[in-house]
């Protein structure tokens, strides 16, 4: 019985391997790297164009309308549509634009973050490449979003686009801090920047109570910080200033139409995607299965439902939530979410000195607490505002 | 011709592009860059003879191209923000009518 | 001398030289960071798993978005610029040939070369946070009081007084 | 060893603690100052009981003493140390306890003051280096305290440093007692050359012990002195600058211009005894000697005693200002002293000396309450009719006065004052000491009579007085205190002090009589014992009846000039002085000895000084001039020597370099371009050089 568990959770790698069998030794290597990519390729933005349908239902019903429902049932088909119409609309591009750089951009962006899901495990012997500084690969490979979106609003030439183009860097380079740093806490835990490791680290249940990180106080505002900081990263609501339509219409690709637009779209699901299943190895313990009890699920099936979870919270946050303004998005990550993310890991090291029992987690809660109730209120404390100057836009 | 000399052309080349960049270009962050450039040339440097040295377990190698390289980020940041004092002092990023300390 | 090295090798030649030579400056970074992408890319090949990832994350992520938004600050729209050479262009040209020459002369030359590749060690990220926590702690601790000076000092020096120029 | 003894060090490290700390404190934090030094003096003050109880406990065993090593100097040791013995235990006693009654007093007198801490801080300070006096082992260590003691009575008399008479007080009060210590030092040098120790007790090889004393009386050195009196008469110098004898009492009147307590402190309790007390302390390096008769030095302290008492006391009789009376009587009692400690040895001085204390300290702080009453008024003519507004004060100072005068049996003053005049009569030098005492103890009862009347009898003059010391007026903030309409009352916190030292004043004589001499008994470490026989002895009874003749005429006299008519206003003049108008005016301008050092010391200063003066301007600076003129020629002759020669050549080598830099200066175009291409031009460079190194 449980060999047919097994066998269901591993009928990818079976499968994959017994393709491999059909190609010559010396060919294998990059066959079966081939064949992991391909999946990828197909895998995710299937799941995008799910996501997207699931969005605006969602969207739909939190504001109180039907959201799409012509294509197929309950609209379903609605993301195919969408992908005739993107790319059999006319490719506008801007006569001053700088052609290159205005085709490279979304290029760029979708390949990065493509390659970010690389050191994903989605399940259990299920990962495209198993670097042992997979997170830093993770990272890196972000960091090179910054710059696509930037080739993307300098290139086309228009003073929207370029404001949304810095606004974006900013906020994402503000960001990208207090990212890595609320996932140093696990880094420091798990002893190992490889993926893999990590979510073994994470393997294994007191009762049925899973050994996740996020069940420990550092764990928990670790994955809090890193989801608020994701959310910044890709450009979503509360945070979509640069693309805030009803500022500066659609920020750095307002100039992109047809299917680079679609790429665009592509990509910044991706990210968002990509950051969830960061978000689910470092924190929710990967693709193991919550209760001991259900862990004859396979392992993909968990991985997949988690991030589905953690999507639905983005839509939600992004049906509730107002944006933000500029500055007080800026002093949000640098008076709140950086020192948090510092105290963060102070704490986790004391976790990791004290002898395991009540006291630390006491000492630890009250660790975490204070910083944060004192932050916040100095983060409440009425600012004068004063005129906002882009010296960089001009 | 063996690879470690491959590496060490390389990174010969790079440092002679970047030296070039230096010497001729007109913008003062592009200057800045070229030193960049040169920098990386000898991290190359460091991570080749590490690899291709006798006692690679060491890591020697390995740390000192860590180090340059956090070093070669605080030059970046400085640098650059020396140029924007300088752009806002004198109004241009042209060395060429940068002269001012002229003998 | 591989396959990979040799289209690595041209890879970062070619983005260095065209941010070297580019006219327009913002395509001069995006070269750069083809060619530092490459320079990466050597290190991974190397088996500096580490560093390459940290020089992506660095220069690629940070160092690249800064000489951009510096390009930004100092871009005047009116200016059309008469060279991106500067006056004595032949000769700084002439002088970076020379050095080049003279290096790979001596690399050439030089016996001390290893013509014997040694096992590939597997660096963990573990093995080097040891090493930095160990045998080079008091370098690391320099570093970091280093980048701290810099930042506050980049944040002094760029910061616009204008109380003062008023 | 006691643990008094080898504590006894706590008792003057105390106060100085106290006043360390309360110079730190801030000048509104009075309460603090106060209060750390009264309590400091209460714990000096029961560590002196404990002190005083070990001493009495045991009178059997001699001189305890604790002493160490200070520092090396060649093999040398130079060694301070503390002693204990009835002597110290008295005069901590005495010192501890009136300098606390006096720092009680002085919070209710400076409460106006703004300098409270300040004033606290130095009294603390006094309280301390005058305790160190008291208890040191050694004459260095006794030299350092008594030197601190300087300062800290030039800082108090300073202490209203706005007023220029304060300053001018201050430092005259300096300059005269460095005067003496001058005399001090030398003779401390001069015993440490001799005895090779400024020990006094350290075992038998201390400088006051038989063995150093049989060696200074012996050896005799310039016009036939033994070393021993020479040292004492040059150490009695510096004892004569502190207790203000003639011819160095002048700086003691002015000390007047000091605070009232201060006054006191340092009047009666303690700077002034400090000198008193160190004959004592020396007395037997005074008073060694080979023969029977004795010593010159001993002759010297009672000569000048004898005169100070009788030249004080006359000048004392001239004065308005209520302190400066005191002050001078102050002068004259410790002239008695002298003579005491002269004539009859330590126990009489210093009896004399601790009754003294009591009774002038509380003359002075009655002075101090009176003042205090009339809102800063001194001059006794503006005063009167006091008896009615503060009679608290009155009787205190009553008391005090009878004291003073040695009125018969039940006043400490007549009983050591007794002591002292029967010593004098009974030395086989000469009489006069004896009659001058006499003398001198019926012009104190005179004068102390007439200022009583003056102040407290008849009716109030002061409402004809203005105030035309604004200075001193201005240093009572309480506008209360300006409008003086009427005088008043003092508060309960100087009233009480005054009482307890008028109890003492009373009974403290009761210790010294004839009959019962314990205190005599308990310096010379004998039981006392109670004999009325001792009244039938040679010559007691005369002199108490002469004494109480003379003081009870003294009193009859000050009644028929002053008490039988009231004196009118405060304009009208002196009954003396409309007696005798030129003599009473020599007595009021204290024998012109101010005047008469202005004349000769100081204006042969400035003479000789007019000469130095000259001298300078036309012998030296003559030479100085041919000489400078002498150089002027030889550099005329070397800068033509430079124009013609030198210059020219280094010129042409100036010019030379210059261009040289001129054209080095092309290099520094201001381009880092060009730089950095030089950089890589070198870096070629030294690549070629190392590989062809590398090939050979």
């Amino acid at each position: 019985m449980t060999q047919v568990f097994v066998q269901l959770d591993q009928i990818f790698v079976i499968v994959k391997y017994w393709l491999l069998g059909f190609v010559p030794a010396g060919w294998q290597p990059l066959v079966s790297a081939i064949v992991s990519v391909v999946t990828v390729v197909i895998a995710f933005p299937a799941l995008f164009a799910l996501v997207t349908w699931f969005e605006r239902k969602g969207l739909g019903r939190m504001q109180n309308r039907y959201g799409p429902n012509r294509a197929g049932p309950a609209g379903l088909f609605q993301p195919i549509a969408d992908a005739i119409k993107s790319l059999t609309k006319e490719d506008i591009v801007p006569l001053a634009a700088d052609h290159v750089v205005h085709f490279l951009a979304p290029v760029l962006l979708v390949t990065a973050a493509f390659l970010a899901y690389a050191v994903i495990p989605v399940g259990r012997n299920m990962i495209v490449v198993n670097l042992n500084a997979g997170v830093l690969f993770f990272f890196a490979v972000g960091s090179v979003v910054e710059l696509s979106v930037f080739m993307a609003g300098w290139s086309s030439r228009s003073k929207y686009s370029l404001l949304g183009a810095m606004r974006a860097i900013a906020q994402m380079i503000s960001y990208e801090v207090p990212l890595v740093l609320a996932s140093v806490v696990v880094i420091m835990q798990a002893g190992s920047l490889s993926t893999v490791a990590i979510v073994e680290r994470q393997a294994g249940y007191t009762g049925i109570w899973p050994h996740w990180f996020v069940f420990t106080p550092w764990g928990f505002v670790g994955f809090a910080l890193f989801m608020i900081a994701a959310t910044a990263e890709s450009n979503r609501s509360p945070f979509d200033l640069p693309e805030g339509e009803s500022e500066i219409i659609a920020g750095y690709y307002i100039e992109y139409s047809g299917f680079k637009f679609a790429l665009f779209f592509l990509g910044e699901y991706l990210g968002m995607m990509a950051t969830s299943g960061m978000a689910i190895t470092l924190f929710l313990g990967g693709w193991a299965a919550p209760f001991p009890f259900l862990a004859w699920i396979p392992s993909y099936v968990w991985f997949f439902l988690k991030l589905l979870a953690l999507i639905f919270g983005f839509i939600w946050i992004r049906g509730t939530l107002p944006r933000l303004r500029m500055d007080q998005l800026m002093n949000f990550a640098w008076e709140f979410i950086l020192p948090m993310a510092l105290f963060n890991m102070l704490v986790a090291g004391v976790w990791h000195f004290m002898p395991p029992g009540i006291p630390r987690w006491l000492v630890c809660i009250a660790m975490v607490a204070t910083p944060c109730i004192l932050l916040s209120m100095r983060l409440k404390r009425k600012k004068k505002l004063q005129l906002r100057t882009y010296q960089f836009a001009e | 011709m063996s690879s470690l000399q491959g590496y060490l052309l390389l990174s010969a080349l790079l440092f002679a592009v970047g030296l070039a960049g230096a010497l001729t270009r007109r913008n003062a962050i592009l200057v800045l860059i070229g030193i960049e450039l040169m920098l990386n040339s000898a991290n190359l440097n460091f991570i080749a003879f590490w690899r291709y040295g006798p006692a690679p377990a060491a890591l020697t190698g390995i740390m000192f191209a860590i180090f340059s390289i956090g070093i070669a980020a605080a030059e970046a940041a400085v640098g650059l923000a020396i140029i924007l004092a300088a752009y806002r002092h004198s109004g241009t990023t042209d060395l060429d009518e940068m002269n001012s300390l002229k003998g | 001398m591989t396959a990979s090295f040799l289209i690595l090798a041209l890879l970062t030649v070619a983005g260095t030289a065209a941010a070297m030579g580019l006219r327009n400056a913002v395509h001069c970074v995006l070269a750069l960071t083809l060619g530092f992408a490459g320079i990466a890319a050597l290190y991974l090949q190397l088996g500096a798993q580490f560093v390459g990832l940290a020089q992506i994350m660095v220069y690629v992520g940070a160092v690249a978005i800064l000489a951009v938004f510096a390009i930004m600050m100092t871009h005047k729209p009116g200016q059309a610029e008469a060279s991106v050479f500067s006056s004595h262009w032949i000769a700084g040209g002439v002088v970076a040939a020379a050095v080049f020459a003279v290096l790979a002369w001596a690399i050439a030359s030089s016996e001390a070369v290893f013509q014997l590749l040694p096992p590939q060690p597997d660096v963990t990220v573990q093995k080097i946070g040891d090493a930095l926590m160990h045998r080079f702690v008091l370098p690391l601790e320099i570093m970091g009081l280093l980048l701290t000076a810099a930042l506050i000092g980049a944040v002094v020096i760029a910061m616009d007084r204008k109380e003062e120029t008023k | 060893m006691n643990w008094i003894v080898k504590n006894l060090w706590l008792i003057p490290a105390l106060p100085m603690f106290a006043a360390g700390i309360g110079a730190l404190l801030k000048q509104r934090s009075r309460v603090p100052a106060a209060c750390l030094a009264i309590g400091s003096m209460v714990l000096s003050f029961l560590l002196s009981l404990v002190a005083f109880a070990h001493v009495l406990g045991n009178r059997a065993n001699g001189i305890e003493s604790f002493n160490f090593g200070w520092f090396q100097f060649g093999n040398e040791w130079l060694k301070l140390g503390w002693m204990l013995d009835p002597l110290t235990a008295v005069m901590l006693l005495m010192v501890s306890f009136v300098g606390l009654l006096i720092f009680v007093y002085s919070v209710g007198y400076m409460h106006d003051d703004e300098n409270f801490t300040r004033f606290f801080c130095f009294l603390a300070l006094f309280a301390g280096a005058m305790l160190g006096v008291v208890i040191a082992n050694s004459l260095l260590l006794l030299f350092m305290c008594w030197e601190i003691v300087g300062l800290t009575s030039y800082l108090l008399i300073g202490f209203w440093y706005a007023k220029p008479e304060a300053a001018a007080a201050a430092k005259k009060a300096f300059i005269v007692t460095r005067i003496g210590d001058l005399g001090f030092l030398l003779g401390m040098v001069w015993l440490y050359a001799q005895s090779h120790t400024l020990l006094f007790y350290d075992a038998g090889a201390g400088a006051l012990e038989s063995a150093s004393l049989t060696h200074l009386a012996a050896r005799t050195t310039v016009l036939g002195l033994s070393l021993a009196s020479a040292i004492g008469i040059l150490i009695f110098c510096g004892a004569a600058g502190k207790s203000g004898q003639v011819p160095l009492h002048v700086w003691l009147p002015d000390a007047m211009e000091g605070p009232t307590p201060v006054s006191a402190l340092i009047h009666a309790a303690t700077m002034v005894a400090a000198g008193v007390f160190l004959i004592a302390r020396i007395y037997p390096l005074m008073a060694a000697t080979v023969s029977l008769t004795p010593t010159v030095a001993l002759q010297v302290v009672t000569w000048v005693g004898a005169i100070t008492a009788v030249f004080a006391a006359l000048i004392a009789v001239g004065q308005y200002d209520i302190k400066r009376i005191l002050a001078y009587s102050t002068v004259s009692q410790l002239g008695y002293m002298m003579m005491g400690l002269g004539v009859g040895g330590v126990a009489v001085g210093m009896f004399h000396l601790i009754t003294h204390a009591f009774f002038k300290a509380l003359l002075f702080l009655g002075a101090g309450s009176v003042i205090h009453g009339c809102s800063g008024e001194q001059d006794i003519r503006r005063m009167g009719g006091l008896r009615k507004y503060m009679p608290i004060t009155f009787l205190v100072y009553a008391v005090g006065m009878l004291a003073l005068c040695g009125f018969p049996l039940f006043f400490s003053g007549f009983w050591s004052k007794d002591a002292i005049l029967h010593a004098a009569r009974d030395w086989n030098i000469s009489q006069a000491p004896f009659y001058m005492g006499a003398f001198g103890a019926l012009l104190t009862a005179f004068y102390m009579t007439r200022q009583v009347y003056y102040v407290f009898a008849g009716n109030s003059r002061l409402a004809a007085s203005s105030h035309d010391d604004p200075q001193l007026a201005a240093h009572f903030e309480d506008p209360a205190h300006h409008v003086a309409a009427h005088p008043h009352e003092s508060p309960a916190i100087m009233t009480v002090p005054l009482m307890i030292l008028a109890a003492f004043a009373m009974l403290l004589g009761l210790i010294g009589t004839p009959a019962w001499p314990w205190f005599q008994s308990f310096l010379d470490r004998q039981q006392p014992i109670l004999s009325f026989a001792a009244f039938s002895a040679p010559g007691i009874i005369p002199v108490m009846l002469s004494s109480s003749t003379i003081v009870i005429l003294g009193l009859i006299l000050g009644w028929y000039f002053y008490g039988r008519k009231p004196i009118a206003t405060a304009e009208s003049p002196d009954p003396l002085g409309k007696l005798q108008p030129q003599i009473f005016s020599i007595l009021g301008h204290a024998f012109y000895v101010d005047a008469f050092y202005g004349a000769t010391l100081i204006r042969l200063n400035t003479i000789w000084s007019r000469v130095c003066d000259w001298f300078d301007r036309f012998v030296w600076n003559g030479a100085v001039q041919t000489i400078s003129y002498l150089f002027l020629g030889v550099a005329w002759i070397d800068s033509s020597f430079d124009t013609y020669v030198v210059n020219p050549s280094f010129d042409g080598g100036c010019a030379s370099v210059s261009r040289g830099g001129r054209i080095l200066s092309l290099f520094q175009g201001g381009r880092i371009q060009s730089y950095l291409r030089m950089i890589g031009l070198a870096l070629v460079a030294l690549v070629i050089f190392l590989l062809w190194g590398a090939k050979r």
